[in-house]
């Protein structure tokens, strides 16, 4: 069962003597680093600090709906509560989680470069994130926010008396953090690949942030705007979004949706990309369908941008513009369902083994399966007239972005702690861990589908008393998901100073990251790699030290000579 | 690598020059059509010599001519893109019609304080 | 009546049993989905699982034809959901001709709802069975959404503009409706009762002013039926000031005069809300002039009487303090 | 950053390093243009919905100011090609002259901007509580910088539109809203235009610019050359709505 069959043959396995992480000590060394690697740990620890903040939201929120009643918040705490979660979860963990830790180590490490292409715009985008972060921070200790985390005018540009326009600026700020990464990937990709790295060589991971920094860069500065006119109108009395002033709050929700709606392939193309690593490592075999799965992480990111106005299509929208956006919305199911056919058809004929990774990779199949099989029925105009704004809809997303993204985060996280530690977690503990995720995630959000189909709408405080059921098993779900979150945390920092001395390549795994040391040196390779194979080739990679069978039929010669 | 074999183009002052001049005849002629009544078209016309106007300064003083195909797809991407957020939403816009059968815009009939019926 | 774990909404519209069998028809083809490719990933971990630390897998990398089978198939079958559920959809958006038109006004937190004779209600909707409903929505304030889940319809009300929805109830019952639009505060409470009625009975109940025996406790009803209780909040943190042992005190005004609170006083505040406002607050009660009858003032006077007995809060009374009063 | 053709450390080659700025610096600017698009969709449907609103708005607008400013940005653009192509031929000394023309013109943008701001403050145009299209009509002692006969046609304007749309009032503040919001935004690029061509002026009075590592000069041109599109749009978007009366 277990794999790193290379760290067994070599007896002795030790830390190279100069890497990125002991290269320079101090604060300031950290502070105003331009290594990747380093910015990539910086966003690790606060995005980690945001993921327990907006968990903590959760919990409370799980635990007040407990009974129908719901003894333990008043009703403005629950509104808050829910907004702070959401606002925190989704600006502040979920759109910078992969890209910025994950995405920020390996890229330049995957297409062989020594750093990003502009290294101090990298550092830029992660002080930008703690200024919006702060500000958002401040809006929730000095009266919260509370007016969803969808910001809907003119409830939040006039009617709440929380403490909006902070939140808002924050949120504001932090887009420009994300246009700067997005800009730094999209830059990178183009033009430090090594040699012999061409663009059907790429790591898919690649091309998954690839089509993510696409989204990120043409959706972002909408949302920015948006927000920025919300902000004016709630501070100066601007007009565009109120109706009392002759504005329209449905324009809001279009400007606000042209991104948001993408966002969510922000979050998901990104853990995508991950799962399109760890399968075909732990399968040991090349991707099936490669240039698909490629072509279907840029078709999301197109037409992604295309099917905006489905969570509107109960506004009072017009008709035609609803059938118009619910076909694309049919359209861009498509290629989420040929990835995930591609990754099921990579298992067969593989060489599978169950390390952590492997079963995040497996649970995210199965939990993004469900997830995006349910955006068909929302998505399904004279389904969604019932179901929309119900908890239908909040389990849906829950089981893409905690399903699909969280679980795809937490699976490279494992995959790569290795590489940027130099040392392994505990191989039972996380497996545990992953399981107890698995569970607790499908105890938490299933029945909530069932809660949305019988008409529980969402951001309800109080309920009536026939919904119960179902709310109790859910906050039974969510106590098992808070012990889920908790056992990585703790195992992984200590594995981080005290785990096992991995070695370069455990598992081991083809992408170029690996070949280089762990962790890897500032400069991230000693001489400029030169690419000489295809990605997930396992056949033609003695140095992997595997058991290439000899003289097996499949094997192809070396694609070294160009 | 990637796929750049361009070396840098430089264009002569002689061009910019036209180019300048043109440009400002172009803001003469846009403001000269303002002063007279083409009806729905004035904004067609206003909105053709900008393009025309941007497409220059695009093509010559950001050189984008003379640039590589990558930056080309760039510009592309950006108008496209453009285009779906302007056009996709007011796709919404003109074709709705409210219960009474009145087509956008709508808002200037409404008003809460009389009764909806009368 | 309901088992302990229901999986459907009770059926009473035209709607119900439209988008419930479309919501069946998309279940069933993604449980077939979704049990094929879990099926198949079981299959695969268990067949070709690793047997030796060495051992690679095959070398297999695709198979175009296989790409292009998985594509078109899903496609078809997504066109068909789609064709399916816009032909719901539109007919739902396209109101038939000869409905009974019900007007629908939105406001923070609570239903004003008004029949086509005239007659007001509010939180509470009563309509005939097997008639064609239309609702005409509009909002005071934000946006609002009218849900009804046994009917299977829903339609955001939006300030600014009019919104309509439409259905026609075929059993007769109380059903549950809800505000599914994030609203501000009180947005879960802010919901209440369709009642479906027999013809008969609905132009007899159009006609008829039923009222309680005992006032006081009549009273108390209609202070949750008018959703007075939505801002006159006993604790007196609400928008509106709390009641408790207000009635015969003396109220401190936002000109500065004060007025004993008493059975005129209440009265006028009930119909003429914006004639005397309370120091700090502001005048945001609508009027409920034709709304309720001599006699429902009468019993919500009654019960405001009796809130004597509950303890007055610190703020939020609107009760002059007593250095106050010697001005 | 004041290192003369200095490769940086993640770079192998000037080339690549001069290829990698300009398409980040392109990629900016697309991202630029979404940023607009968001407030240009909203005065598209507002000018839509309100168009006698929209239009009595425009028309207070000086088209002079509008028109003078326009020349002057597109002066500006082209001073700044020619600051490019001097640091591209290695004309040391005319690349701080076109650039100190540049900023000279830039600045003449912002003292006429300051003009029309002004007024419209005095004219009581800016979007508060005070906002009052009337307001000049009403009380022409107050706004003595329109003459009489403008003033003539601006009331008859409003009391025609009036008819159309009896809560002008306020439909107009959208108008100026979108103004401000637009023209606003533009202005804050421009000061961040300004300041970068300042940091150019001072590179090139000290000699860094060579025909073989200009990429400073190339791609803070580009950006400049994008605010004067997009005041290219703006001009007749904002001026020019409904001249013809």
């Amino acid at each position: 069962m277990r794999t790193a069959s290379t760290a067994n043959a070599r007896p002795a396995l030790k830390m190279p003597e100069k890497h990125y992480l002991n290269s320079t000590y101090g604060i300031r060394s950290w502070l105003l680093t331009t290594d990747h690697k380093r910015i990539a740990l910086l966003y690790l620890v606060s995005v980690t600090f945001f993921f327990f903040i907006g968990g903590f939201f959760a919990m409370m929120i799980r635990l007040h709906l407990l009974t129908p009643s719901g003894y333990l918040l008043s009703a403005d705490t629950y509104n808050r509560m829910f907004t702070m979660h959401g606002v925190a979860m989704i600006f502040f963990f979920l759109i910078p989680s992969i890209p910025a830790i994950l995405g920020n180590f390996l890229i330049p490490l995957m297409v062989g470069a020594k750093d990003l292409a502009f290294p101090k715009i990298n550092l830029l985008s992660w002080y930008i994130y703690i200024v919006g972060g702060c500000f958002t921070l401040y809006s929730m200790v000095t009266g919260g926010l509370d007016t969803g985390w969808t910001f809907y005018t003119p409830l939040s540009t006039v009617y709440s008396n929380s403490a909006v326009a902070p939140a808002v600026v924050g949120v504001f700020i932090t887009g420009f953090s994300s246009i700067l990464t997005g800009l730094n990937f999209l830059v990178t990709v183009h033009t430090m690949r090594a040699p012999g790295m061409t663009w059907f060589r790429l790591p898919l991971f690649v091309w998954a942030h690839y089509a993510t920094s696409v989204v990120m860069i043409l959706g972002t500065p909408v949302i920015a705007i948006t927000l920025g006119l919300a902000a004016m109108e709630r501070v100066f009395g601007l007009g565009f979004f109120n109706p009392a002033m002759g504005g329209d709050p449905i324009l809001f929700q279009h400007l606000f949706w042209f991104y948001s709606h993408p966002a969510v392939y922000i979050m998901i193309l990104p853990a995508m990309g991950v799962i399109s690593e760890l399968i075909p490592t732990f399968a040991r075999k090349k991707l099936f369908g490669y240039h698909f799965v490629a072509a279907a992480s840029l078709a999301i990111a197109v037409i992604g941008f295309l099917v905006w106005t489905h969570h509107m299509f109960l506004t009072g929208q017009s008709t035609y513009a609803a059938i118009a956006f619910s076909f694309l919305t049919f359209l861009v199911a498509i290629p989420s369902a040929v990835k995930t056919f591609n990754w099921t058809a990579t298992l067969f004929g593989g060489s599978i083994s169950f390390d952590t990774p492997m079963l995040y990779a497996f649970g995210f199949l199965g939990l993004f399966l469900i997830g995006g099989l349910t955006g068909l029925f929302l998505g399904c105009l004279g389904v969604d007239m019932h179901v929309h704004d119900t908890y239908f809809v909040v389990a849906h997303f829950h089981y893409i972005m905690v399903g699909g993204a969280v679980m795809g985060y937490l699976g490279g996280l494992h995959f790569w702690w290795p590489k940027i530690t130099g040392r392994m977690y505990p191989e039972w503990l996380a497996r545990i861990a992953a399981l107890i995720l698995f569970v607790g995630f499908n105890l938490t959000f299933f029945p909530q589908f069932v809660l949305g189909y019988l008409g529980m709408p969402r951001r309800y405080h109080v309920y009536p008393p026939e919904f119960q059921v179902y709310n109790v098993m859910s906050t039974a779900g969510a106590s098992i998901l808070a012990v889920g979150y908790l056992l990585p945390m703790i195992y992984l920092t200590w594995a981080a100073f005290f785990g096992k001395v991995a070695g370069d390549n455990p598992w081991p795994a083809t992408g170029l990251e690996w070949t280089t040391a762990s962790p890897p040196p500032t400069e991230n390779f000693e001489v400029t790699p030169v690419v000489t194979w295809e990605a997930y080739d396992f056949h033609n990679r003695p140095d992997l030290g595997l058991d290439v069978p000899v003289g097996h039929p499949g094997v192809v010669p070396a694609h070294g000579d160009d | 690598m990637s796929e750049h074999e361009h070396s840098e183009h430089i264009v002569p002052p002689g061009i910019y020059l036209a180019i300048i001049i043109t440009l400002m005849v172009l803001t003469t002629v846009t403001v000269a059509a303002a002063f007279v009544n083409l009806g729905r078209l004035n904004i067609v016309v206003a909105l053709t010599i900008a393009t025309v106007k941007a497409t220059l300064v695009v093509l010559f003083f950001m050189h984008a001519k003379y640039s590589p195909k990558r930056t080309k797809l760039v510009i592309m991407a950006g108008i496209f893109w453009l285009a779906i957020l302007l056009f996709m939403t007011l796709s919404d816009y003109v074709s709705r019609i409210d219960y009474r059968g009145v087509r956008f815009p709508i808002s200037q009939n409404y008003s809460l304080s009389h009764s909806p019926r009368s | 009546m309901q088992s302990p774990l229901p999986f459907f909404p009770e059926q009473a519209s035209n709607f119900a049993s439209r988008v419930d069998p479309l919501f069946i028809f998309v279940l069933l083809t993604c449980l077939f989905f979704a049990v094929l490719v879990t099926l198949l990933v079981i299959y695969a971990a268990f067949r070709y699982r690793r047997t030796s630390p060495g051992e690679v897998g095959s070398t297999v990398e695709g198979n175009t034809l296989l790409e292009i089978g998985w594509t078109t198939i899903p496609l078809m079958i997504a066109l068909v959901m789609f064709a399916w559920g816009a032909v719901v959809y539109t007919n739902y958006r396209i109101a038939p001709k000869d409905t009974l038109d019900i007007y629908v006004v939105g406001k923070q937190w609570m239903w004003k709802l008004q029949q086509p004779n005239g007659k007001r209600e509010i939180n509470e909707l009563h309509i005939p069975v097997n008639r064609d409903i239309k609702l005409i929505m509009g909002s005071e304030d934000v946006i609002h959404d009218f849900y009804v889940p046994a009917f299977r319809v829903k339609m955001d009300v939006v300030p600014g503009r009019y919104n309509t929805m439409w259905f026609r109830p075929t059993k007769i019952g109380k059903y549950h409706f809800f505000c599914s639009q994030y609203c501000g505060t009180n947005h879960a409470v802010m919901g209440g009762w369709v009642t479906v009625m027999d013809p008969a009975d609905y132009a007899a109940w159009l006609s008829d002013e039923a009222a309680d025996s005992n006032p006081a406790a009549a009273g108390e009803k209609l202070f949750t039926q008018l959703a007075c209780v939505t801002c006159h909040l006993g604790n007196g943190t609400g928008r509106a000031p709390s009641l408790n042992g207000v009635y015969g005190a003396k109220v401190l005004l936002a000109d500065g005069s004060i007025v004993v609170a008493d059975d005129a006083y209440i009265r006028e505040s009930i119909l003429q809300p914006k004639a005397k406002i309370v120091a700090g607050y502001q005048p945001v009660m609508p009027t409920f002039q034709g709304l309720v009858t001599e006699e429902q003032i009468l019993n919500l006077t009654a019960y405001i009487k009796t809130l004597q007995s509950q303890p007055v809060p610190a703020k939020g009374a609107g009760i002059a303090p007593a250095a106050a009063g010697k001005k | 950053m004041h290192r003369t053709g200095a490769l940086y450390g993640q770079f192998n080659t000037l080339e690549q390093q001069k290829d990698t700025a300009s398409l980040g610096m392109w990629i900016f600017l697309v991202t630029e243009v979404m940023f607009f698009g968001g407030i240009m969709l909203a005065y598209a449907i507002n000018r839509h919905t309100y168009f006698h609103a929209f239009a009595v708005g425009s028309n207070t607008l000086s088209i002079q100011l509008g028109t003078i400013n326009t020349g002057v940005l597109l002066a500006s653009s082209f001073t700044m090609a020619m600051a490019v192509w001097s640091a591209q031929t290695g004309k040391q000394k005319l690349i701080p002259m076109f650039l100190t023309l540049t900023i000279l013109l830039g600045f003449i943008f912002f003292g006429v901007k300051y003009v029309e701001y002004a007024q419209k403050f005095h004219h009581h145009l800016v979007p508060g509580r005070n906002f009052d299209i009337t307001y000049c009509v009403n009380n022409p002692e107050k706004c003595e910088d329109i003459d009489a006969k403008d003033l003539n046609i601006e009331r008859n304007e409003i009391e025609e539109a009036m008819q159309a749309d009896p809560d002008l009032n306020a439909h107009a503040q959208l108008y100026y809203s979108a103004y401000f919001g637009m023209t606003g935004l533009h202005a804050l690029h421009m000061v961040i235009g300004a300041g970068l061509l300042i940091w150019l002026l001072r590179g090139s009075l000290a000699g860094r610019f060579t025909p073989e590592w200009n990429t400073p000069v190339d791609i803070v041109g580009l950006y400049w050359h994008f605010v004067d599109i997009v005041w290219i749009y703006l001009f007749p978007l904002l001026y020019l709505i409904d001249r013809h009366k």
